[in-house]
């Protein structure tokens, strides 16, 4: 889960790390009684918001109100504007960047330090790595003192304490937080110290079971601000915690492997067929959680056909077969629909889906020549 | 000699009384693993499937000789148990487990290299060696013996492939699933390695996906260093930038983490490149294997 | 450092242990307005008080008062009681032992537990160590579910949960104030949970640098409540921080290593001599340490001769020397003494002792010799 | 060869600028020691004796090879010293300082087991090779070249020992002091192997003394391995029991910690016991080396 910059910025100053002062404004209420010059920055969870113009300096309230309001009208990477972040200036001295993250080459976490910081950062990454200094530490171990003299040493820091003591606040925050990336870019050296001007914070999703009270308030947070529109199928594959990308063709995808699911949707498309979504829904799922699925994928109005893949290990064919013979059962509405099924407790399932009159394939390629065929069918009845 | 298991390796399965553990236990057992004794806190003195079941694994340990584990764990213990295995010395862990901290596999991966252990996963189906033995979850009804190996981040892509070769009647060495991530135990490149080495793996079917950079190290292994054949699948052409597809790892963040760009590295190394499951076969038959 | 009952379960509530309400008793008034039955412990820094009469049970005021004289008269170990830890009684189901401590055998932290709480636990160790459960941690990962599951187990625990968190709380307490021993025995269960009935805690003097608030907190209220008479050399080893061990006979000894001043000690005993003291300065030590050392041996009344047995590596003779003399030129006293000199700029230091009229030595042997034969001649001159 | 070090070792000393470590650079440099570089945070650029100093490890390990470090950095700087010796791996860290905290002590162990790097100490002397080498702080107009191998807990006593064997013309093969304890990174048993296995050592004097237990598993190690002589003295037969003697080890707290206890034991493995340093010259002399 991707943190708002305010909240990644909250979640490092309850920890000690300084921050530029600054207040949520989502209304133009919210821009009087500040102090003038400040910044408006857009709260929307994408990188390189400077680039889409959604970072503006303001010198005074009837300039800030003619900015939030240009504000609030746009997108940025799919978000509308629905909040800004009003922060004071801070006088830098030098911008640095640092980052605490786990390197998924070597399963190690690392510090990350360069003197390139308010830069478009992948770039600079790309071009010169050279200008990235690492630390790799231990997650129990912590960094250890001669690593930070390196870091510092490699920045030519002038005062090292302060710097020290932030990349183990941080190391400290993303332990305790579950944190897959911390980064503050830029991080300001003023008169004052060190000062966070942004914070990009990804926390992992799959410590939330243990995080449940950060991941509550962020969640919420975010939900009150987001105001994208969501699809009927898009909510309810949220609610049901099924992984969901809408896409814009018309022949609705399940599958029960990533693997198979992303096969399944190369093949729709390479045999000329449209996918509606993608949709996977993981090893252990079980005959709700497939009657949910099929609920949720024909809850799209494009979709037209709808291909089920399901090669089943962990997952039990018998389970899915009653999951979908379940939704079938209670609705009444329905498109052309084909299952491919086979593995585990593949002959239940099939008999279960036979008896219910759905046909299934135990061959993918099959089961897709057939979808599309179906498709086609519903597309030229309906433009007949 | 099957890659990593054989008829002869004695099996742990952490969690068996649990509800994917217990019903796992049966069909391996079924298959022919030697399935020597099982771990539940709270459940020991139970037996499951006639296999007896132990609070700790010290205590199984002490009582039976292991030689290889496998965890169906839930992913909140799923740390603790992994540790208990490692601290036991067990030489291979088999971490089905799917969606544990990345924090909690960084420290399991990190006490594991400390200790000398093998660990597959998380997030794996495990390994089949067809007619031999089986440490996983796959379908073996797909599978037949025979002399290709398979490597695979996706489970189901792995059954799925190894359906389409049954049914053309080629058979599999040793299919592997290395788990889908974003954080990895064993890698592509060591159970390449390994097929490498093994006298009856005569091809390799190395199958990836979108995401990560994993491929690129393989690809690397296998310009220089595999004799052997080499076809490769790499699923997600068609995958949105941004979109996380299923696996944790499964997220394209970068041009290199393209199917197209993994695509090309495998193709410059080397490996003959199927565009879908179906072709493996073709491919198969065509290098004479 | 060992603290004392009171102080080593102070140190342990502060972290969320609990221990049984008490009050500290060093006069008889101190025994007014407590609850009784109750248990006065005699507040000294050694083992086996009950076996000592120095634990006892008193069930009114009057009771109290009377063994609290007696207690106050006795000496336990060397020490003569000065306080009293007076403390309610609990209601005891179990008696367990639980320590955390280091096995300098294997290098590795470890948690110890046994069933066998409350006994002569050096004596149950040695006959029967099957009864101690043993888990070896990590000091930064500490210790693990798996491991504490496997002492419930041993112990037949019917409620693991607070032993899980008593271990951790140990272990994480030991961490922070450098504890090399941090031992309950006995550890009570009772209906109300678990209750550390006494506490053996031993601190790292070598962590003193960075346990300084602790070290000295503690070392304040020991001094004041410890009454053993101190002898003036003794008082000045402790303030210069040399190593002193008084012994009871006539021959100081000095020495700048370890090894060398026990083969001293032995060889000056073998050849019949009896010896003062010993005394060992380490390898860092300099002119202003030597000549501290030899101010505190010689204030020893009883030392009539005194034998320094210097072999330099890291310790520079000439500084030794410089010591010497420098202690030689500001007394008036003296007492016969011979110094083995070599190693480390020996000839320079053994010239500077020669122009200063001492007689120094390259063999250790000879130089025992020697000073026995002076000091038997002092004795001799003494008691003619 | 001598053991640990020859004259080819390139050294790295760490704290070079203290007081201590560039006094004995100048020494080990004189005898003859290969120094190649040194370390102190904060003062690189600087040289000492004509030695280059950097500021980190990383740095001075870029521009020279290293094979060994000696460290005479401060107690509260020790243990980061150390980890980052470890963390370059470079195979031989001598640790000189005295006071490290155990809890540091633990962790240096730890990680340089993990990283497959020796550590001898701390509060070692070091070790020298007469006439080749010397990564330590042993007067060395002491020693002489020689036969006999001489394994210590205690630096003065070794040089005690030294002394009267050179004053007999008895030289020394190598001279390795393992440090004052309680926590050793080398035990006496490894350094044994080391003398056993080297063709230069014809016999082993193992110095010890009160408080701890080392001493068994060096008898241990002497009954079932050793083929060549050793010949033993333990100090602190006249130390009364609970007191510190000097070493944080050296204490007496249970009847097995006592000289006399541990006199026996090594009699028993085949030891020949010397009561002070010089009978060592003596048994030397009998058992004809």
């Amino acid at each position: 889960m991707r943190l708002l910059e305010y909240q990644g910025k909250q979640l490092m100053a309850n920890r000690g790390i300084v921050i530029p002062s600054g207040s949520m404004i989502t209304s133009l209420q919210d821009l009087d009684g500040l102090e003038y010059p400040l910044f408006l920055k857009a709260q929307v969870p994408v990188g390189k918001r400077g680039k889409a113009g959604a970072i503006r300096t303001v010198s005074d309230v009837s300039e800030a109100v003619v900015v939030a309001e240009e504000l609030f009208r746009i997108t940025v990477g799919g978000y509308p504007v629905c909040a800004l972040l009003a922060e004071e200036p801070v006088g830098i001295q030098q911008e640095l960047y640092l980052a605490v993250l786990i390197d998924k080459k070597i399963n190690r976490p690392l510090v990350m330090a360069s003197q390139a910081g308010g830069m478009d950062i992948e770039a600079v990454a790309k071009k010169s790595p050279e200008k990235f200094f690492k630390q790799y530490f231990g997650l129990h171990t912590g960094i250890q003192d001669f690593q930070l003299r390196y870091l510092a040493k490699s920045l030519d820091l002038e005062k090292p304490a302060p710097f020290f003591n932030l990349v183990k606040q941080l190391i400290t925050l993303a332990r305790e937080v579950d944190a897959t990336l911390l980064e503050i870019n830029p991080l300001a050296i003023t008169s004052k110290g060190l000062v966070a001007l942004d914070a990009k914070v990804i926390l992992d999703d799959k410590a939330a079971y243990r995080q449940r009270e950060l991941f509550q308030q962020i969640m919420e947070e975010q939900q009150r601000i987001d105001k994208r529109e969501k699809s009927e199928a898009a909510q309810m594959a949220e609610a049901a915690n099924i992984q969901y990308i809408p896409l814009d063709g018309d022949i609705g995808i399940i599958a029960d492997g990533a693997g198979t699911g992303m096969l399944t949707l190369d093949m729709v498309i390479d045999a000329g067929g449209r996918a509606a979504n993608f949709c996977e829904m993981g090893g252990q799922a079980n005959a709700e959680y497939m009657e949910k699925a099929m609920a949720a994928i024909l809850a799209n109005p494009q979709v037209k056909a709808l291909v089920v893949s399901l090669i089943g290990g962990l997952t039990r064919m018998d389970e899915m077969a009653e999951g979908i013979v379940n939704y079938i059962k209670k609705t009444t509405e329905s498109v052309p629909m084909v299952v491919r099924m086979c593995g585990t407790k593949a002959d239940v399932g099939i008999s279960l889906l036979e008896k219910a009159g759905i046909k299934t394939f135990a061959d993918l390629n099959q089961a897709i020549q057939e979808i599309i065929a179906k498709s086609r069918e519903v597309s030229n009845g309906n433009s007949d | 000699m099957a890659i990593l298991i054989n008829k002869k390796t004695r099996v742990l399965i952490q969690g068996i009384t649990g509800r994917a553990g217990s019903f796992q236990t049966q069909v391996m057992k079924a298959y022919g693993t030697h399935i020597v004794c099982g771990v539940t806190p709270g459940k020991g003195g139970q037996a499951v499937n006639g296999i007896p079941v132990y609070d700790l694994v010290t205590e199984a340990v002490s009582e039976h000789k292991v030689d290889a584990a496998i965890s169906f764990v839930p992913a909140s213990f799923a740390k603790d148990a992994a540790l208990e295995i490692i601290a036991e010395r067990i030489p291979l862990l088999v971490l089905t487990t799917e969606g544990i901290p990345d924090q909690d596999v960084v420290m399991i991966l990190d006490q594991a290299k400390i200790m000398g252990i093998r660990v597959l996963g998380p997030d794996t189906p495990g390994m089949i060696s067809p007619g031999k033995s089986k440490l996983g979850v796959h379908p073996h009804t797909l599978f037949k013996e025979g002399a290709v190996g398979i490597v695979s981040k996706s489970g189901s892509l792995s059954y799925e492939v190894g359906r389409v070769m049954t049914a053309k009647g080629i058979g599999q060495s040793s299919v592997v699933g290395i788990g889908g991530g974003p954080i990895w135990g064993l890698s592509q490149e060591a159970v390449l390695a390994l097929f490498e080495k093994d006298p009856e793996t005569k091809a390799v079917v190395l199958l990836g996906e979108v995401g990560g950079t994993l491929e690129y190290d393989a690809a690397c292994f296998i310009e220089q260093n595999m004799k052997k054949p080499v076809i490769a699948l790499i699923v997600g052409r068609m995958a949105p930038k941004g979109a996380q597809m299923g696996h944790a790892g499964a997220i394209i963040e970068g041009e290199e983490e393209t199917a197209a760009s993994k695509i090309e590295a495998l193709r410059k190394a080397g490996a003959l490149i199927a565009k879908n499951s179906l072709e493996i076969p073709n491919l198969i038959r065509k290098i004479g294997v």
